[in-house]
């Protein structure tokens, strides 16, 4: 828990950010509108006093009322991992700002957020499925995927006929079973 | 999403009809449907004297089921493009559908070559969730299994690296060594690959007479296998000629591309998660980080030789490990049921391939809400997706060998 | 009976037919071939007799032929055992004594495999590709001095010999049929409508015809010093101690020779024609069954020539090391000269053949029944005869080896040929492959200058001993 | 572009031959057999104690609890009446033939039926309906089947089961917990059901644990 960064991030990006800073074990999240995600982050990428050169994970996350994209890097300068977390997506059609620009190497990671959620990365030059065949039509980790839904629907017919004829494929609209607050 | 092409039938890639009559004889396999991307559109544009070489998913050297669609001109690789998901299981929406003690069952096929580096992590991330205290032992145990799985892949490693370089006999001695260390982990583990060993808060088992006799008898000849190695590889001038200066990269593409591990510090950057986030003992324990290509980026042969440190260096670990094993218990005491607080936690351990990571959202149920799991292999690929390019054909094995995807960890 | 009305039954019209015209020839043929050969049989040896040197021809052809055969089948054995012992592994023992049926199980495999032609593929083209390459790789066989002549009591120099046919051109028809094997490799490659067998053959065709030069060019300079290109002579000029194999006057020609040969046979570390982890299998990925089964003798039918060609050049064909009627000479005794003739000893022969193998069983078995007790008579008596069947090997090869000089040609020239073949395995247990341009780079810019340094050092080496 | 082979390849090679003559490090496995760690949990076998007896009761907690789902449990019910059954032909082998014989077009044998006579499931399938298939309300599904059959057939608990997608072992763990419901025909004609009387023992408990906690009312 390094005390100093909350105080530095507070001094830096406390206009930025939207919500408190939370600190627990050796991780530090931070709170961002996707509109000034770039700007924090090139910040915190090029500011010789931050330093976070190395980006450790990009997630997608679904909490049922909105989609979150979620980064965590490391930097020399804390002991802490610090999380950034872009909330505040809608989930008719969540788009946020790519990361290629600062790292090339999100581009996969992207690639795959998009194919398991539907997030469009707006400036990623390859932002197609990356493990769903090209012809799916459905987001496997959103909290309101449905698999026989979707299984009906492939041309394969369902891999098991009993989630096909067990419920009708029309009536099930996207129900979202499960959300959690932070 | 899709919409229909003109030029063709849709054609799903579950359809049976794929090859039609009218396509018999036409060479060029491109995609039925219209490019969804600029990329994707730019790469399956033909120059002339170009053509489309499918290495995979069945090819004999490609670490597992992947498929690259190479442009080459000639022998000449001009652009590639990974096409993944052969192997998808979805493992994230498994674990969101079994509670805490199946996904360490449901992780341990990610990275097969080293399974306990796979459920280190989630347990970790559970700990910090659960807020649980491991004991001591159950840390140096961890450290042990784990140093001597390391041992092990960067074993397969070599053996991978030649074989895939046309050398047929150092896979067979590489086996031989992994044998012994797979045989000594099973001892206290009980299985031999995907091992399921690491409980949250500890460990499955103590140690016992049967792992501490084949450790004793390893640790004496630890390497005398491996040292041999290396002089049927290390000097052969064919094996340097094909690595040196195939794969070159530098420390800030390196840092860009968001690789980890060996491949990083390969590259100069000396990131090891051991010690630049220290988790479980290794504070305590005295090592050091072996980084090569510092002056100018590393290239296939730095990747091949740093891996070798590493494995002096785990020795050095494993040596400690033993000397100075507190006794005591191996597993916290915690409810059969786990039900953490609602919250976030994310954990990352320096993998034989790079930062694993893992990020666990709770809901208060005992099932996890979301759970993420980081493969250093998956961003790895990309840089062979971007050494690969101006080379042959023959090299391309050499990049990919050196960076040593695993394809379980990659389609997660 | 019943079987054989209930399957007439369920046969087919076609099986009607066929099975008693089957029967017709199976029991009538024999009978017929008999009365046709008492009736033609003389007429036709006064035609034999007649030109002997056709016959002589078409037999010695047949025979060397037919050896390529198990020459492959040992070497395919051979290469997977001696990789697996160097790779700490066992190899080969499930099938016959130590494995040694492998290979041969492993024709019959691929006897019965379907051959699978891929659906576009260029079909005559890929059914005629690997009898062009296995038609080649066997016709080297013609030439190759396996045995010594006998030495003609008037000219004093050696005739004839173990030898197909000892043309006086026979390095340059070696050469010549060597490189059509390219020919069948190319068009295996681009006629299976598969691109890695396509990159296969044309690396094929790229690697040998790149190595050819070199090849041809460093046994120039050993036509000069041998004077003859046929095998035979050149096999004549070393006879005696090793000191005059051509290998101590040609060092280098014989290492070039020997690194372009590798090139030649694809063997690793040039094997990149089939290189499997990069394309899948070469030129040969859409074969299978028995045109995989040519492919793939060929391959080992090559390596067998090429070590071949290496022992009759550099390292004296059937010649021995040691000159042993020299040392005799210089010792004072002469030559033992055994006159084989069983006949002379009459009723001792009968006595020999009848009691021999018992006696000698008993004796060799008596030390092991008394050695351990708990061993039964019937074991001690089978190592006993096993032993004696050596010993009376032992004994049979010793006086064949004194008595016939072929023979002791034939047994020298088999082990320096299966020690290169030996050597060339275990270059492949060893090495990784070498990558298509510094293959290219290292003949083009190593070996063909090496071996044109070569020619023109043999070339003043001769004008100069000449010129003293 | 220096080639000259060097030393590096002469010891590669030198190192092969030392190898060529080494001890090998195969095992024969029908001739010798690897000396296997005793804690290898390999060995799939089922543990018995000092007398014999098998410490398996066909509970089913490892079937469930597998995560592939790769463990077939059978055995005979506490009474000896039937035969209970657990495994992939119950998860997966039924549905895989039934897709095959589906996907060969010939008709499917429903083989859920098979080891015991089979019912007419459209009543059960109106009780299904009405409780929308939901598996929280199984003790009211099972009264009713009851109601409407006499009793609770093996057949309606496997529908059942397979339609509301609760486990077998869950379900017939519920039908044998309450004492009204039964497993065979009644021998005599069913006097009025006596778990009304219980099921209101049970709220009268849970009303008098909420007031003593303090809880307000709570939506069961």
């Amino acid at each position: 828990m390094d005390r100093s960064l909350r105080t530095r991030l507070d001094a830096r990006f406390g206009a930025q950010l939207t919500g408190p800073i939370r600190q627990r074990h050796d991780e530090t999240e931070i709170r961002l509108g996707a509109g000034d995600l770039i700007e924090v982050m090139t910040v915190l990428h090029d500011d010789p006093d931050w330093e976070f050169v190395v980006l450790a994970d990009l997630a997608g996350v679904d909490t049922g009322e909105q989609m979150q994209v979620v980064y965590h890097l490391w930097s020399a300068r804390t002991p802490d991992w610090l999380r950034v977390v872009a909330d505040g997506l809608p989930r008719e059609d969540p788009r946020i700002p790519s990361l290629t620009g600062l790292w090339p190497g999100a581009e996969w990671m992207e690639r795959e957020t998009y194919d398991m959620f539907g997030i469009i990365f707006e400036g990623n030059r390859d932002l197609r499925r990356i493990y769903m065949p090209p012809d799916y039509t459905s987001f496997p980790l959103r909290k309101d995927f449905y698999l026989p839904d979707d299984a009906a629907r492939s041309p394969g017919g369902g891999v098991r006929h009993v989630e096909r004829s067990h419920v009708p494929v029309q009536a099930t609209e996207r129900v979202v079973r499960r959300t959690v607050k932070a | 999403m899709t919409e229909q092409s003109n030029h063709r039938p849709h054609l799903s890639s579950d359809d049976p009809r794929i090859m039609l009559d009218g396509e018999i004889g036409q060479f060029e396999n491109v995609p039925p449907y219209p490019p969804r991307t600029e990329r994707e559109a730019e790469f399956y544009t033909l120059a002339d004297g170009e053509m489309f070489l499918n290495m995979g998913p069945q090819h004999p050297s490609t670490h597992g089921v992947l498929r690259v669609v190479l442009k080459i001109n000639g022998e000449q690789v001009v652009d590639l493009d990974p096409v993944l998901g052969y192997l998808h299981r979805g493992v994230e929406k498994l674990c969101e559908n079994s509670d805490y003690h199946h996904i360490i069952s449901q992780v341990d096929p990610l990275e097969y070559v080293s399974s306990l580096f796979m459920e280190w992590a989630p347990v970790m991330a559970f700990e910090k969730l659960l807020d649980v205290q491991v004991p001591r032992r159950a840390e140096y145990i961890r450290v042990l299994t784990g140093e001597l799985l390391r041992v092990s892949s960067h074993a397969l490693y070599q053996g991978w690296m030649a074989l895939d370089l046309g050398g047929l006999a150092p896979i067979l001695y590489s086996f031989i060594e992994r044998d012994e260390i797979v045989e000594m982990l099973a001892a206290i583990t009980g299985q031999r690959m995907l091992f399921n060993y690491f409980r949250i808060g500890g460990v499955n088992g103590d140690l016992n007479h049967e792992f501490m006799s084949r450790l004793g008898d390893w640790m004496s000849r630890a390497l005398k296998m491996h040292e041999t190695n290396i002089a049927l590889l290390n000097e052969n001038e064919i094996f340097v000629r094909r690595m040196r200066g195939i794969g070159k990269v530098d420390k800030d593409t390196a840092l860009r591309m968001a690789v980890t591990g060996p491949n990083l510090r390969a590259a100069g950057v000396p990131f090891d998660v051991r010690r630049a986030h220290p988790y479980s003992v290794y504070p305590e324990l005295e090592f050091d980080i072996p980084v090569r290509g510092a002056n100018g980026g590393g290239d296939s042969l730095d990747r091949y030789l740093l891996r070798l440190d590493e494995v002096r260096e785990s020795i050095r670990i494993i040596d400690q490990c033993l000397h100075n094993m507190p006794d005591g218990p191996v597993m916290a005491r915690l409810p059969r049921l786990l039900r953490p607080r609602p919250g976030r936690a994310w954990a990352a351990v320096e993998a034989p391939r790079g930062l694993y990571g893992t990020y666990a959202i709770s809901d208060g149920t005992d099932q996890p809400f979301r759970m993420k799991i980081h493969d250093p292999s998956f961003v790895n690929m990309q840089l062979v997706g971007m050494l690969m390019k101006g080379n042959l054909i023959a090299d391309t094995m050499a990049v990919m060998a050196s960076i040593d995807p695993v394809m379980g960890g990659i389609d997660k | 009976m019943t079987t054989l009305s209930r399957s007439w039954g369920n046969m087919t019209t076609l099986g009607k037919v066929v099975v008693p015209l089957l029967l017709l020839v199976l029991v009538g043929g024999p009978i017929l071939t008999i009365a046709v050969g008492l009736w033609v049989g003389p007429w036709l040896l006064g035609v034999l007799s007649s030109n002997m040197g056709i016959v002589r021809f078409v037999v010695a052809i047949t025979g060397v032929l037919l050896f390529s055969i198990p020459a492959a089948f040992i070497i395919i054995y051979m290469e997977l055992k001696v990789i697996a012992q160097m790779n700490l592994r066992v190899g080969p023992d499930r099938v016959g004594p130590a494995g040694a049926a492998h290979s041969v199980v492993a024709g019959l495999k691929v006897l019965t495999k379907e051959d699978f032609t891929p659906k576009s593929a260029d079909v005559i083209v890929f059914t005629w590709a690997p009898v062009i390459v296995f038609l080649t790789a066997v016709m080297t066989f013609l030439v190759i001095p396996f045995g010594p002549g006998f030495i003609d009591p008037v000219t004093g120099e050696r005739v004839g010999g173990l030898v197909g046919q000892d043309m006086n051109i026979g390095l340059l028809y070696m050469f010549a049929v060597g490189g059509m094997t390219v020919v069948g490799l190319l068009l295996a490659g681009w006629s299976s409508f598969n691109k890695y067998s396509l990159l296969g053959g044309l690396r094929s065709a790229a690697q040998v015809v790149s190595y050819e030069i070199p090849l041809t060019l460093s046994v120039v300079g050993l036509i000069l010093l041998a004077g003859t290109m046929s095998l035979q002579g050149i096999a004549n000029q070393q006879e005696g101690w090793f000191t005059n194999w051509f290998v101590f006057r040609q060092p280098l020609g014989a290492l070039i020779f020997f690194i372009a040969a590798t090139a030649e046979a694809n063997r690793t570390p040039f094997d990149l024609t089939e290189a499997d982890s990069e394309i899948v299998a070469g030129f040969a990925t859409e074969y299978s069954g028995m045109r995989f089964g040519f492919l793939f003798f060929a391959e080992y039918v090559n390596v067998f020539i090429v070590s071949a060609l290496i022992t009759t050049l550099f390292f004296g064909a059937w010649n021995a090391p040691i000159d042993i009627n020299a040392i005799l000479a210089l010792v004072g005794l002469t030559p033992p000269v055994i006159a084989l003739d069983p006949g002379s000893l009459g009723i001792g022969l009968l006595v020999l053949i009848g009691l021999a193998p018992v006696v000698l069983t008993a004796l060799f078995a008596l030390p092991f029944y008394l050695a351990k007790s708990s061993r039964p008579a019937w074991k001690a008596l089978l190592i006993g005869f096993v032993l004696f069947n050596l010993f009376a090997m032992g004994i049979l090869t010793l006086l064949a080896y004194i008595g016939w000089g072929w023979f002791a040609g034939l047994i020298w020239f088999f082990i320096k040929s299966f020690a290169f073949v030996f050597v060339f395995v275990w270059m492949r247990g060893t090495f990784p492959r070498v990558r298509i341009d510094h293959l290219m780079g290292f003949a083009w810019k190593w070996l063909l200058p090496a071996a044109l340094l070569n020619l023109f050092l043999t070339a003043t080496a001769i004008v100069v001993v000449k010129s003293l | 572009m220096s080639f000259i082979p060097g030393i590096g390849l002469v010891r590669g090679m030198g190192l092969t031959l030392r190898r060529f003559f080494q001890p090998k490090a195969t095992i024969k496995w029908p001739e010798e057999k690897a000396d296997v760690a005793p804690k290898f949990r390999g060995r799939l076998q089922l543990l018995y104690d000092e007398y014999g007896t098998l410490k398996c009761e066909t509970c089913f907690q490892c079937a469930q609890a597998c995560p592939i789902e790769c463990i077939d449990m059978g055995g005979v019910d506490t009474k000896g009446r039937f035969h209970v059954h657990w495994g992939p032909p119950e998860t997966y082998g039924e549905r895989r033939e039934e897709s095959a014989l589906r996907r060969s077009g010939r008709p499917v044998a429903d083989t859920a039926y098979a080891h015991f006579e089979g019912i007419d499931i459209a009543p059960l399938d109106a009780i299904l309906d009405a409780h929308d298939y939901d598996p929280k309300e199984l003790l009211a599904i099972l009264e009713e089947t009851q109601a409407e059959y006499g009793y609770l057939p093996v057949a309606a608990l496997k529908h059942i089961s397979r339609i509301t997608g609760a486990w077998y072992a869950q379900i017939y763990g519920t039908a044998t917990y309450y004492r009204h419901l039964r497993f065979e025909p009644p021998a005599v004609e069913a006097v009025a059901p006596a778990g009304q009387a219980q099921i209101a023992a049970e709220d009268g408990f849970r009303s008098a644990l909420d007031a003593a906690l303090g809880y307000g009312g709570r939506a069961n």
